[in-house]
């Protein structure tokens, strides 16, 4: 593949350039899918979707279609939706129940964990020559659960999921997991946008585009104009590409209300609703910093955790460097009332998703934003990400996490980019281990 | 089927006009972007519902949809209704800047109940076409389920929408505009 | 056209409203999948038939559609639809495993003639959507000559349905649905 | 709706069913290729227009289309509209030779208005779709408004037809086909 | 074009292993298109679809389309239907019969053999320096019948046909052409499956599928179950790729077929499809080991003929690397009974085609499997085809015949790919010739 | 890319033979948009179609799309419609009237010379540190206007329009702009062909065709038959692949015409529409040959002037190599009265255009002429560009004007593929200023 052998040079961090290429050229993109998505750990699903033994869900990963099942031991197995025979899928369902993976080609049946369990005429046609053992599903190289959520790698080198996802990548998650035992509510929603991935990443952590493209939202009252403003931001860069970006909580604040909990005080619903940040677990899990982190995390390479409002997930997966399907995943208490349930599955509804009051005007900029990526001259200048560059310091707080209090700013979009570029130009993990960049410590 | 047994075939026959005449209307009023006047239109305890739709293998059916209160793809009273009209109207909703072009059309239609409360269940089937800018194109197919009402002059409201598309995955950008 | 020459202007519309009703019913009987049911609306000696369409010059149109009894798509009597049937609802039928979801629309219904055996010919347009899995779709065009007889109760049912498609070339991996 | 307004419910119904036979009948024999036909229902003084649509800002709406007398895509009277009769007719028109197979549908047909000069306005939304050859196909979606008028003998006639498409950039080779 | 250099090492002929990129990758497929379609004999059409003169059929040889027309000497002409002026194509109607072929775009009329009768201006504007005789429509380089079978080559070194389809091919076409004075039915059904045109051609000879593919068949009643075993299967590899494989009839049952039929006693309808291979003219033709051949041939690269129903042939034309048409074109005897003609025409329009009973769910597997080998992981994991491999014999039958007798296997989907591969590292029929693989003579 | 380094050698001018590849070939493309028209001068729009100060019209050039608009000092702008910070597009609609350009994502908003006015958060977010200055919509490196014909180019290197178009790109303009004061009438007709853009140009060059592609017009009485001989037809060649090619008008009658237009003798239609060419204006303008000058004139790469009937532009918008969108500009003299003017609009409306009584006809040729290209032996041999060649012979008029007088011929079409070999081959305008072929001066 024309990629395999070029070095990228096509982020400029030191000006905040990005050369447009990487938008829509599709040896970039055959590119990522090796050496991105087919070695990363990649979000599955979250253990609530499989219920009981032989609950699925299809996913993907890259272009990888996986199934993510429980097994009769409980273990949630990761497998290539491929037989090993024709190449045939095995399951076609999006998500159900069902006691074994049966091929409609010619019957092979594979077991929950993907062993080969049967093959019609083993002893009839294949005379007994047939190894079963080596022709199960393919499963994934590692398979962890952090709290619930279920990743996977197909790289047998990858680091383990807890140095995969630091501290940072865990906070991420802890900004869901820690609100109380959480699962997923019944429906993803599924829609397809012609524009590359990146852009969509890079969206999340831009606090700079809802006063201006969601503008409409302000005006028909959904939000508050002056809640549009973003002055107090956080901004957590993680190793290997993780981010974090968006609101700061206020210390002070934070106590008081917890004092207020103390009291037994009654709280307005937007008080409520940060309760569990003053908790000792939530300051155990997430330390100091996390607590007061409202903002939102990006797992590397393309899983958003949107916790501002109703906690959900949105995974970004590609397809084709010209298209991306955008999966949302809300979460809710099991503990909560359904009154409570309702308001913020409500929310959720009404938010994001195809035809969300926020999200139906984000697509159509990332779809323009990809499509003059191809524009011959078009594409010869680089885009900008040099908000607050070289302005803002790094902290590092006593629990030696260490962020950057400032404004709307762009260094998320840099560092994902930055990232992006160090994985792309490792041949495998050990030369990313060796020559990913490390996470600024003084200035960015 | 109980009024609507009793009713005569030309009787059955005037009020099917009638219905579908309404849901014409109704349709073109969307389609001219004669917003205000289509919420006019609904009654004033509206539910508007698109469940997520889901492939699920045939023995397990009752996966095929999520139920009402769960996950949807719309869920709305009037209040929501108002917002994506008011949004439709305003000229920084971007994805409806420069507005879409649309085409709600609406064929096989039923009158398969009418209940005790007086309101009449329709059937129909539906093909809304969207063109945008120089040449996106998208086509959603599907079936519905209305609940008219008469109000006091006699005039259809509509009183409940149950929309039921056929696509899994949302091919589409956005759902910007209504059904 | 005999016996409908005779019909009065209202009795048409009615004749015409009960047929349109009943191609709506059985529409959507195919696509909530009530298969038996629909079997049920068709007539002992059903003939269902589909031609093969080629592309011809205009001054060879008797090569356009192959004719019956040689090959076609379809051509069926109730013995053979009650195989599809039954196929269609067995769940090792893999090209129907998740199943499909159809939307059958008529359109442009008109009654076009009354045999002396007191069948109404009824010729229609017809959409046939389906979409499969995460995003397959394909969408079936042409038109449709359907004979309705009543039975003794009055109802009618349908003894015979030839089916002109558009496409010359199918563009779909099979057609495992009915039309 | 001057005379409109004083029919009674099932008076209109009837209008209703004759405008849309005629509408049906009229799509039939364009779809049939029985040209000369269908050149028998329009009025000596038909125009037959279709204008340029163009994407515009929600705030200069003015500009979406082309007025009458401008640059359009059709802009026909009679003997434009015999010329384009006659050339599909021509085995040269390369085209339409080997003709395209197409597939006029109607739908939403709605009676808007009666002219003192005792036309009705009636208005519907169209797709008409097209496949040539092996697999080229066309979809044209949009409205349309058509002006009839009975003649001596009370059939209903064509006297103006405006078409608007939903395009705005044609994604067709070429529209060599009625609307 | 990136593959021209290549040597393909795709296919493990030992282990029974073929690499999953064949199915998907653009340049593989473009290789296809020069080394295998534009080198071999294809199948065009029979000669009873060109009743007269002027009667003519558009095909395609891989992505070229050609006129098949019956010429003024009543010969078949195979033409590439592109006019050598402005290159539009000079037949648009997929069947029917004309005087000449007339360009739409400026005039120029050719002949029924492709010569260029007449230009338009040929005085006036071309002022009689135009040489007709260099621009008439390219003919293929060999157009040859096999009992009514038109074949076409448009490589002009390729060997003649009967040494191209060598006895296997041969008894492959046999198995139709012997039955009777057979001619095509009106009416061929075309249909497109996203599909990788191999995929079909490997599952023609798989008597595998059947019992779970079409396991629907068997519930409605249209297949006996038992049917579905196949355990007396025979398999013929020939040169250059093609083969047959399935059912074998018992020489003894034949024989006692043969006396019943002598002795004028009656026969049950299965009887009667068999009659024919009992005739001194089927065993002169298709030989001993020809006669009891129940299995479905493939004439490489595309054609199959399936013998085991109604006598039909179904070409495999490719449209890209994940696409295919298929055609089916039914044969029937001209002195058969209009009774037995409907019969056999009636179980024809519902096993195949694609509203056909059994064919219905072919489609589907195989379009699964394209898919799946277009995923970034799954496609480094080959398929297998050991079914049976290095388990059985060849036997020589004293009419010279090589065959395997053997139960359900994928002898003929291996030799298929190994053949496959010969001819992709081939730059020409003479290396062709010189380096196929020679078809095995011991064990399989 | 892949054509970066090949030198093109497909289109022999000796044998006027050009190889099929270039009409369907990826690489060729790509190469096409970079040498060709992102360097060549392009036609955006007529001034008239830029009323006032913020009106304003998108086109592309190859496939950047480009803002036209009349800015505040009356000057008119071409901008590439994509704005530096994310790529979003900045003008969505196709024509219009504006203040600014308003960035829907973010919110930046330009001025209508493309500068950067406005940045939200300038002091807040970007801290002052953001240079406006560098990061403006990219103009157009060059814009001119020809008696109100505006052409781009995104070429700094690339000489003035004036040289560029040359007295044969001049001529051609002045076939519509020396008829009066004109004007676009309001609707540009848009449609897509699936054919590769050097097939339509080649075409508008081809009066061969029409007897034949046109033959139904003539049968409907639209043309007359013999009108379609084009016996006396002039062609003209210039620099850089221009050219004119199509009938001619006769000295004789031209002064005879301008007698009696001078006696007041009333005239008839087809007079009428001539008598502007017995000007002294357009005999300054256009030259002795310019007035006699009845064809259709090419300026290079893609802009048809269509000044037999009705003034119009036809300009072909490459739509990958597959495809082409064709948009057509029609003029009208602002003097002109009504009656007169819809005259015009009418026949225009009539002729071409999807719907175009002519242009129907036109399509499908070319889209099939593009697609057996594709053909994989089909495409070894080259289209033949033979007619008249070698046969005719240069004159220069006192007026310096060189031009060959002959019948129908494809001069002009082998000159277009001449002088695109010419195009493809240099790397810079420098190469080809130097290498480019001459115009021929004795015989062709
Ligand atoms: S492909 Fe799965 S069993 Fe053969
Ligand atoms: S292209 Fe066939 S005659 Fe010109
Ligand atoms: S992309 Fe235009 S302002 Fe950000
Ligand atoms: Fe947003
Ligand atoms: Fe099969
Ligand atoms: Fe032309």
């Amino acid at each position: 593949m024309a990629g395999e052998m070029m070095v990228y040079d096509w982020v400029d961090y030191e000006s905040g350039q990005v050369d447009r290429r990487i938008f829509s050229d599709q040896d970039v993109y055959q590119h990522e899918l090796e050496r991105i998505f087919a070695r990363g750990w990649n979000f599955i699903c979250h253990e609530s979707q499989l219920a009981e033994s032989g609950s699925f869900f299809l996913n993907y990963i890259g272009e990888d279609q996986v199934i993510a099942v429980r097994d009769r031991d409980q273990q949630v197995q990761v497998l290539l939706n491929s037989c090993p025979h024709r190449g045939n899928t095995v399951c076609s369902a999006e998500l159900g129940r069902t006691r074994s993976f049966f091929c409609s080609y010619h019957g092979w049946n594979f077991d929950l964990d993907g062993k080969l369990l049967a093959v019609p005429g083993e002893q009839e046609y294949y005379r007994g020559q047939l190894d079963k053992s080596r022709l199960g599903l393919k499963t994934a190289a590692q398979v962890e659960s952090y709290k619930g959520f279920v990743f996977a790698t197909l790289d047998p080198e990858a680091p383990n999921l807890t140095d995969y996802l630091g501290w940072v990548g865990a906070l991420g998650l802890d900004l869901i997991a820690e609100r109380g035992d959480m699962e997923v509510v019944d429906g993803i929603q599924k829609n397809r946008i012609q524009c590359n991935w990146k852009l969509a990443v890079d969206n999340l952590f831009d606090w700079y585009h809802p006063k201006v493209s969601h503008g409409s939202a302000a005006r028909i009252g959904l939000m508050n104009e002056d809640e549009l403003r973003y002055m107090n931001q956080m901004v957590i860069l993680g190793e290997y590409g993780h981010a974090i970006g968006g609101a700061a909580f206020d210390e002070g604040k934070l106590a008081n209300l917890a004092e207020r909990v103390a009291s037994g005080g009654d709280l307005d619903p937007v008080d409520k609703a940060k309760v569990w940040r003053t908790t000792e677990g939530a300051r155990e899990a997430m330390g100091s910093v996390g607590v007061r982190c409202g903002g939102h995390p990006n797992i590397f390479p393309n899983l958003w955790v949107s916790a501002a409002g109703p906690p959900q997930l949105c995974l970004r997966i590609p397809r084709g460097p010209l298209a991306t399907e955008l999966w949302w995943f809300t979460f809710a208490d099991r503990h909560q009332s359904t009154a409570e349930r309702r308001t913020a599955v409500m929310m959720a509804n009404h938010i994001f998703g195809p035809s969300g009051l926020l999200e139906q005007d984000d697509g159509e900029n990332w779809s323009h934003s990809t499509r003059t990526s191809l524009g011959t001259v078009t594409r010869r200048r680089p885009l900008d990400f040099s908000m607050g560059l070289r302005q803002d310091r790094i902290t590092v707080a006593d629990s030696d996490q260490s962020y950057i209090d400032t404004v709307v700013n762009e260094h998320a979009q840099l560092w994902l980019y930055r990232s992006w570029q160090d994985w792309m130009n490792a041949d495998s993990w050990r030369a990313l281990i060796d020559n990913h960049s490390p996470v600024p410590t003084d200035t960015v | 089927m109980t009024k609507i047994a009793d009713l005569s075939h030309n009787e059955l026959m005037l009020l099917h006009f009638e219905v579908e005449q309404f849901l014409y209307r109704e349709a073109n009023l969307l389609d001219e972007r004669h917003f205000d006047e289509w919420i006019e239109l609904l009654t004033e305890d509206i539910h508007y519902w698109m469940p997520i739709r889901r492939t699920t293998t045939s023995n397990q059916p009752e996966l095929e949809f999520t139920s009402i209160g769960g996950m949807a793809l719309f869920d709305d009273n009037l209040d929501f209704l108002k917002m994506r009209v008011a949004k439709l109207g305003a000229s920084n909703a971007w994805s409806e800047e420069p507005p879409s072009r649309t085409r709600h059309s609406v064929s096989n239609v039923r009158i398969v109940d009418a209940e005790d409360n007086g309101r009449i269940v329709v059937a129909c089937n539906f093909q809304l076409y969207r063109t945008r800018l120089e040449s996106e194109e998208d086509s959603w197919i599907g079936c519905r389920k209305d609940w008219l009402e008469r109000n006091a002059q006699g005039h259809f409201k509509l009183a409940q929408r149950h929309i039921f598309l056929d696509q899994t995955t949302i091919l589409s950008q956005n759902m910007s505009t209504l059904f």
